[in-house]
């Protein structure tokens, strides 16, 4: 078995979209985030797991600088997208969160109808120039979000009137409508049933094709399932990134071996 | 007992894709050990011993396979949990593919001995008999194989009540050459030899009749309940080869 | 006398809680496994005395007045009363109670001397009596609930019920209210209305209820039209709310997301105290600040300003309102789920954006229900109008000018001694009628819409 | 797949070129929403700012009062010790005051009365009642510190300008000069008013205090609170608690949820009709305030109480129920005792917002004018909203710097209170 | 392995401890629970698994009639504990919930100090007699409850100052206290991150040497874990009930299979 | 490597149960099966055909040990998922099971054929060279367990080198019975027996070796690298019984 060949697994190393380097962060005088560093690859489904309070949510808002609306979070280190500092001063986090899109824990589409949901991106972007234009931005959303087939129908229903699971999805489609290019989900499956979770994460497999993914989850099965990399972090720390199948089969530290097969006490 | 496969795929499709791509390699496995059988049952008839070595030679490919079955086994195990009829695929190809390796290896040991063969004196009329022994486990082979992807528990069964009939070919040959041993010392080195192999393709009966069984549990969850027919006796052979 | 009725319940209250506690506590001593603590079963007493008992009592203080001054006036001498009308009897006994009470003015006649006698002797008497009843009473639900004592009693149940009760008949408190309102209007109303007719008070446009009405001419036609007097509502509301809808929105909008936490700490406090100050101060500064100088300014531009425009009332009323919008506006906006917040900022949408596009439409039907609720008090509002507005009806749009409204003209009715025989009385009720009915109607659809709202994100 | 990805890069450049594009615009128009957000708030301050202000410079002159102090000596012959309580209080004080003035002619009556509108009508009664209490002072010298009436009382504190033309002015200049006198000869003082609180109404503005109006507020207040904490507390929790969720308690429900926004003066009404018309209770007592206030307050306790009680998480109910409390152990045991925080502010709210509510009082008669502080909650009284209403009614000049005292006191005691609830939130706020 | 003899697993296969009959459950119109026949061991963990809103909470808090409090629903069939029916007029459920306690999806201790949360209940049943014999009902709750350890030095800090785990931990202790002879629990690590839910799990199976634990979980994996005896719901229905291991290898219904396979779409 | 093995118990320590009541399953088969190989040497010895026939019954325990190690790691796999380092061992212990089913089938032919040979007459100088491998694969084997049970991967690779020195032994008696028949007819059958004997041994001997190298994976998590060394030349051994 030292022939760890991955089937249908696709990693392009040498594509790195994010790379972070020595970053800490700070909640006042608490540091949540101990001089990480990673890279992440393009085209890949990267998970993050760890035990609670580890600092997954953290590192990943810091990706789209999320952590900005919180008043005592600091920021150290540096974060770069396609090389691209994203904490330059010249960087607007409005422009930013166009290009990284954000899917939370729980569904929260917007009190309006699904179309508008996932028109609303590009609109305020102005990226679309004609109703027609538009038109063809959601529906082409709708389908990368799995869900055209389900609300091609009902698209002026009201959003908020969809099961969880078609919730999460279409929340899925409106990040994707602003066409960015990483897409971060913090524990999307956690507020949905088995079977609306094994849904969206099928979907997350298909978006790996054009997006790069950044997934927190605290199930250990759901790295397992969805991810083609995993971190694992504790205490602030990144204690272990590597190839998914490596880290559940054969993890290096033994930290990650502890805690992947329920021995941290 | 149908009704334990579900057809319909799984939601997470990677999933389907996963148990499909370690079950691609098991088909290949099969192909390249049936190949091998027949191949060393040719070698063996027309003492080639070209064609020997080839499938000597190949049979590093099909350990390869088995350890990226083992390999990929391993990591569905991990990454997927599988249950109920899931995992009884992760571990009946497991099994399977450790069969397999096995018919591979007693192929390549074949088409070692034939290299020696070759070297020697042919003792007459005893190659047809192994061919046609050769044959019939080629073919439970390739039926255990279809059997397998078409989930058909009856053929499995099928092939399991033929291994029988493999068992009584070799109990006639095992008499055989000890009859030619015991006419003519000069047949003992190559009697010795062909024994072995007449023994390696009684073996590789056992290993079909062992995935046959797989089949049927990976299909029904359960076992066959008789005990695998067993019906080689040499063990029992006593002086003049009859048990 | 009475308050020591009450005393007497407490005793028995309290010893029935301890007898029943006692006994209860010595089964359980004596091994047996009780359905309920010791406690329910005193409690059970302290309940069963306590609330049939005190409810007499309530009931004897209410009655006794008339129960003894019937009897005193059954016990004047025969014909004293002969002839005279009820309001000349209500008189005699008045008389004859303030004799009782020992306030004599001048010489009374001896049979009201004798009567006021007869009045205290019966009064002493009830109020013995009433001891009497709640020693026997108590003593004897003491008795029953004591009784009852035993393992198997289901104590807990019996406190349970009692207390169910209790809270039942608190809810009922807020129908009777209603009914008591409908009730006294509904009745006040009847009567006004058989002195002016319905049409007229609907349809007529001429509001002049201080015209003395003669002994034969039951109602001036054509003086209590309630048009103008609606009419002046609404333009002040109006007024108030071009005031305070725009400010109270945009600040709630400011305070929820843009502010400062600084600012907020210090704004929220500050529109609190803006809203807790009472009405009739903001009608002082009305009158003291506001209608001045409005004139000053309206003069000095050449405006023809009247003293009590509706203006200056309508926009003190704007003040007022202020914070009562913005506070609705401000809840509504917190109640939308932070995550929606969070899910517009992670499309790229700037604070502006989030809170325009999202946050304020899915707050809207709780600003809408605030807003209708800001209406319906404007239109209630009666001390700054009282204050700052004017008396005669007026049909007009200017808000310059001096209007009245229907609130104001209850107060200005109302005020002073009444009678509640003349119409110019009941006018007041008539208009409270059609202020409550108006207001009824905005308020449950604005409750309605509001409720509706809370339940999609609770 | 690969022709998807080709067209996703050709719009990246694309969409992010043109999301850079849109920003200028988008932060101007953030700019503009806060800017009137601010503007809105500032405005609010402004109000708040103006109303206040205003009520101080009207109104703390009223919290000093001009006092003369003379030495009054009381002639045995104008107070004769055997007809007491009676006697000429009046002349002994003008002969003690006239003393000082030379321009006035003892005989005169007109004149004397002129001149001794300096003192405040109270000043005999406030010399009676020390005669009264120690008739040994007759034939003695006493010295005596009294209001000045009103309009001195202005002129002290200048608000008469003496620099306006003698007949626009309400003191002519001969009274001023009179008052000059006396304060050149050091009897005009100025202390704190204490006759503001202690004082009961007054037809004079010095000596009208707030006594009888914080006394007859008291009261009511005592009657609402009595009235409505208990039942707005049951009503609430057999409502939120208990009551099936069905036709009948929805309709409790919209009914409870109107009374909170029917109309204050409409309340009034009701009181007048049932408390005053059916019941024959008495006018402007502060039974009946307090009851009509408690019907008002009712609904605000209720909803406050309600909302505390929704606030408490369900799981808390159910962790109760689940090792076997009954629903009222759970409700009293483990529910109510964390909404009493909320229940609590919001009593007080409401009971802050009764304080101030003046309309229904009007209609029920709490605005008579009444001299003396009620003892019982049965007697004739104002409360402290009425008396503002009242003097700011009242046209002499010097109800208006006492009006606006009167409101400051309200106020503070209304800060005073929610001051308290915001404590009580604040202290007792649960995150759950 | 037609041999399925499991180790580690005394199931006492005659002793019944709750039975079920003919259950049919209704919210107002709607049918929650469709006749229901299952028999609950005593001494055994019992999970209910099945798709969401397939009436697994429904049925379970039948168990000790939590359902009473929802005015809409109607409750059919006969609930038999130690043979005694509990919906006979003769029981009263606030004795009833005395003895089958309960556990909820959210540790929900009361905010009050540990040691009241505990004592809460033998309080109202009037358990202890004494101050001693309190605390020692406490003390032995919390022992059960895995959590002495963790709490003993500060009995008197606030419940809701633990951690997750530390609370559900507490919920159970409570429960634990008076006594019951049923634990129900109703998804009781949803809340809870993977190492509490382990320890909860691994505390479930200690509690089942003595009491009879029925759980309800949206998790299979729990179920796997945690049961001997799983019963699956499908729209109401029972559809499989039987010995753990089995349903998780050969389950006996394609719909089972299909679930627990992540099929059902 | 060795920190591969962390050495704490599980938060579930019910899984630990599991997981230790499934290797103890494996111990048990492990001292079965050497039993059956010593049973079986010294049957052969000593032609005591009691022993063998013990031998040959006791085999039964051991299949059905093997199924209980089946279903049981299949019964983990399903209800625990486990993951790396857990995992491996529930993977291994399916592996070694196996392993050791067939060392016990061995055994048992080894009883069958004794049986047979009981009936004829002995070669001479021949059963003290196959006690010899035999004992010695035994030896192997006891020290494979102690390996597992212990996580020595050091040990396991020292048993896995010897697998060499019992191939060389076989050897050597193929070609001394290849004498024994060429020199006298008479020997020809118990030869064939013995021969087969001696096969079946050598084939012990590589199942132990396939048991160390599941050892090594369990302990280091990857198989060892060179090639298993493979000494049996047989097959390649020409008339004069050299390859
Ligand atoms: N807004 C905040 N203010 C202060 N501290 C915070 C804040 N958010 C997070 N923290 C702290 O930072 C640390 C990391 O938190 P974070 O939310 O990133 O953890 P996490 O790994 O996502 O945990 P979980 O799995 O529970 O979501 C924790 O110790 C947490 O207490
Ligand atoms: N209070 C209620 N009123 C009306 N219908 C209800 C109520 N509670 C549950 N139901 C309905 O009964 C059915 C079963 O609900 P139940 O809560 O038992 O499902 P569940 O299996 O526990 O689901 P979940 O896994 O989501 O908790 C559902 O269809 C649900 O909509
Ligand atoms: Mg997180
Ligand atoms: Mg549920
Ligand atoms: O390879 P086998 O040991 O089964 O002959």
């Amino acid at each position: 078995m030292n022939d760890m060949r991955p089937l249908e697994r696709m990693v392009n190393t040498d594509n790195i979209k994010i790379s972070a380097r020595n970053c800490h962060v700070f909640y006042g005088d608490t540091q949540a985030i101990k001089d990480v560093n990673v890279d992440i690859e393009d085209h890949t489904v990267t998970a993050f797991i760890g035990p609670s309070g580890c600092g997954k949510s953290t590192f990943l808002r810091c990706l789209n600088r999320m952590n900005d609306t919180i008043d005592i979070c600091r920021v150290k280190g540096t974060f770069l997208i396609d090389g691209a500092d994203i904490y330059d001063k010249s960087v607007d986090p409005v422009q930013l969160r166009a290009k990284v899109g954000m899917v939370f824990q729980k569904p929260n589409p917007f009190p309006k109808s699904i179309y508008d949901n996932v028109a609303y991106g590009p609109k305020i972007h102005g990226m679309a120039r004609t109703k027609a234009e538009l038109d063809e931005i959601v529906e082409r959303s709708l389908r990368r979000g799995a869900i055209w087939n389900e609300v091609k129908d009902r698209l002026h229903a009201p959003g908020t009137g969809l099961s969880g699971g078609q919730q999460q999805r279409l929340c899925i489609a409106r990040a994707v409508a602003t066409n960015p290019e990483v897409l971060l989900m913090d524990e999307p499956c956690s507020a949905l049933d088995p079977i609306a979770t094994a849904q969206v994460e099928e979907l997350i497999d298909e978006l790996r094709a054009q997006f790069t993914v950044v997934i927190v989850t605290h199930s250990m099965q759901q790295a397992a399932r969805v991810s083609q990399k995993t971190a694992f972090f504790h205490l602030g720390n990144l204690v272990e990134f590597g190839e998914t199948g490596q880290i559940f089969t054969s993890p290096q530290d033994p930290r990650t071996e502890s805690y992947i097969t329920g021995r941290i006490g | 007992m149908e009704t334990h496969m579900t057809q319909e795929p799984h939601i997470a499709r990677v999933f389907d894709r996963d148990l499909e791509a370690v079950q691609a390699i098991i088909m290949k496995m099969g192909g390249l050990v049936e190949d091998a059988i027949l191949g060393a049952s040719e070698a063996l008839t027309a003492r080639d011993e070209e064609l020997a070595a080839k499938v000597r030679k190949n049979d590093a490919q099909i350990d390869a396979l088995e350890d990226q079955v083992n390999t990929e086994a391993a990591r569905v195990l991990a990454l997927r949990a599988p249950a109920a009829g899931d995992l009884r695929t992760v571990l009946t190809v497991m099994k399977i593919s450790a069969n397999l390796e096995r018919i591979g290896d007693y192929a390549k040991n074949m088409g070692k001995r034939t290299g020696v063969l070759a070297q020697m004196p042919a003792v007459d009329g005893t190659d047809g008999s192994l061919r046609r022994m050769a044959k019939a486990v080629q073919l439970m082979l390739k039926d255990v194989l279809d059997a397998y992807i078409s989930r058909d528990a009856e053929l499995a069964e099928d092939v399991r009540q033929r291994d029988r009939e493999v068992d009584q070919m070799y109990n006639a040959i095992f008499r055989e050459y000890l009859t030619h041993m015991l006419e003519d010392p000069r047949n003992i080195t190559p009697c010795m030899h062909l024994h072995f192999i007449a023994k390696n393709i009684e073996r590789m009966g056992d290993h079909v009749t062992s995935i046959a069984e797989q089949v049927i549990y990976l299909v029904t969850g359960e076992f066959p309940d008789e005990d695998r027919p067993k019906e080689d006796s040499t063990s029992f052979a006593g002086v003049d080869g009859t048990p | 006398m009475t308050s020591f009725a009450f005393v007497i319940l407490a005793v028995a209250a309290v010893l029935g809680y301890s007898l029943n506690w006692q006994a209860a506590a010595a089964i359980r001593s004596g091994g047996a496994r009780l359905h309920s603590l010791t406690g329910y079963h005193g409690s059970y007493a302290l309940l069963m005395v306590l609330v049939p008992v005190f409810v007499v009592i309530l009931l004897w203080i209410a009655l006794q007045g008339s129960v003894v001054s019937m009897l005193t006036m059954r016990g004047l001498p025969a014909g004293t009363t002969d002839g005279l009308d009820d309001g000349a009897v209500q008189l005699i006994l008045a008389e004859i109670r303030s004799l009782a009470a020992g306030r004599v003015f001048g010489t009374p006649e001896p049979w009201k001397l004798k009567a006021a006698e007869n009045y205290v002797t019966l009064d002493r008497t009830f109020s013995i009596l009433l001891l009497v009843v709640v020693v026997l009473l108590s003593a004897a639900l003491i008795w029953v609930s004591r009784r009852r004592v035993s393992a198997a009693f289901r104590a807990r149940q019996g406190v349970e019920r009692i207390v169910s009760g209790l809270m039942i008949f608190c809810s009922l408190v807020a129908i009777f209210t209603t009914v008591g309102i409908i009730a006294s209007l509904v009745f006040e109303t009847s009567k006004f209305l058989s002195m002016v007719p319905l049409t007229e008070f609907l349809f007529g446009t001429n509001w002049e209820p201080q015209i003395p009405i003669r002994a034969d001419q039951v109602a001036a036609v054509g003086a209590f039209g309630w048009v103008p007097v609606f009419m002046g509502t609404m333009l002040i509301t109006v007024v108030a709310l071009v005031v305070a809808v725009p400010v109270g929105l945009m600040s709630a909008i400011y305070l929820n997301e843009f502010a400062p936490r600084a600012v907020r700490a210090v704004a929220k406090p500050v529109l609190e105290v803006l809203a807790g100050v009472p009405t009739v101060v903001y009608g002082f500064f009305a009158v003291l600040v506001v209608a001045p100088f409005i004139r000053t300014w309206g003069q000095a531009i050449g405006l023809d300003v009247s003293p009590n425009t509706a203006l200056a009332a309508g926009g003190v009323m704007g003040i007022m309102l202020i914070p009562f919008i913005s506070s609705f506006a401000d809840d509504a906006l917190s109640a939308v789920p932070r995550s929606l917040r969070d899910g517009a900022l992670a499309l790229g949408a700037t604070r502006a954006e989030t809170m325009l596009n999202v946050l304020f439409p899915a707050a809207i039907p709780g600003i809408v229900g605030g807003v209708l609720l800001a209406v319906s008090r404007a239109i209630g509002e009666t001390m700054i109008v009282v204050m700052a507005a004017g008396l005669m009806a007026k049909m007009t749009f200017n808000p310059l000018d001096s209007v009245t409204t229907v609130t104001v003209q209850i107060v200005t009715l109302l005020i002073g001694d009444t009678s509640f025989d003349n119409p110019k009385t009941l006018a007041a009720f008539a208009l409270g009628m059609m202020l409550f009915l108006v207001t009824l109607v905005i308020n449950v659809f604005a409750l309605r819409i509001v409720r509706k709202y809370r339940e999609i994100y609770d | 797949m690969t022709d998807i990805s080709a067209n996703h890069t050709g719009l990246q450049g694309t969409s992010s070129d043109v999301v850079a594009a849109g920003l200028p615009r988008r932060n101007r128009k953030q700019s503009l929403v806060k800017t009137f957000g601010i503007l809105a708030i500032g405005f609010a301050f402004l109000m708040l700012f103006i109303l206040v202000g205003s009520l101080v410079l009207t109104g703390y002159k009223a919290f000093t009062q001009t006092h003369v102090t003379l030495d009054v000596f009381i002639d045995p012959e104008a107070v004769p010790a055997d007809k007491l309580p009676r006697g000429g209080f009046n002349d002994v004080l003008a002969s003690a005051l006239i003393s000082h003035f030379s321009d006035v002619d003892m005989t005169s009556r007109t004149e004397v009365r002129a001149a001794t509108k300096i003192l405040s009508n109270g000043a005999q009664f406030a010399l009676r009642d020390q005669v009264v209490a120690n008739p040994g002072l007759i034939g003695q010298t006493v010295t005596l510190t009294v209001p000045v009436s009103d309009t001195y009382d202005q002129l002290n504190k200048d608000l008469i300008d003496r620099d306006t033309p003698e007949q626009n002015r309400l003191l002519s200049n001969a009274e001023i000069a009179r008052f000059d006198i006396l304060k050149d000869a050091g009897m005009i003082t100025k202390p704190l008013n204490t006759g503001l609180i202690t004082n009961a109404d007054s037809r004079f503005p010095e000596l009208a205090g707030l006594r009888g109006a914080l006394v007859g507020s008291f009261w009511a207040l005592l009657v609402c609170f009595v009235i409505s904490f208990p039942l707005g507390i049951g009503s609430a929790i057999y409502l939120e608690e208990f009551a099936p969720k069905n036709k009948i308690s929805d309709f409790i429900e919209v009914n409870i949820n109107n009374l909170a926004a029917v109309p204050s003066v409409v309340f009034g009404l009701l009181a007048l009709a049932v408390f005053i018309g059916w019941f024959g209770m008495p006018r402007s007592a502060p039974i009946v305030g307090g009851m009509t206030l408690a019907l008002m307050t009712m609904p605000t306790i209720i909803i406050a109480t309600r909302a505390a009680l929704k606030a408490v998480p369900p799981s808390i109910r159910e962790a109760a129920m689940g090792v076997g409390a009954s629903q009222q152990q759970v409700v009293f045991h483990h529910v109510l005792p964390l909404a009493m925080p909320g229940i609590l502010t919001g009593t007080i709210i409401g009971l802050a917002q009764a304080l101030g509510e003046t309309a229904p009082l009007l209609l029920i008669g709490m605005n008579a004018f009444i001299t003396s502080a009620p003892d019982s909650p049965f007697q004739a009284a104002t409360a402290l909203p009425t008396q503002i209403f009242i003097w700011a009614d009242s046209p002499e000049r010097g109800f208006v710097s006492r009006t606006s005292a009167a409101i400051l006191v309200l106020l503070a005691f209304l800060i005073t209170m929610n001051a308290i609830a915001i404590f009580l939130r604040n202290k007792f706020e649960r995150k759950w």
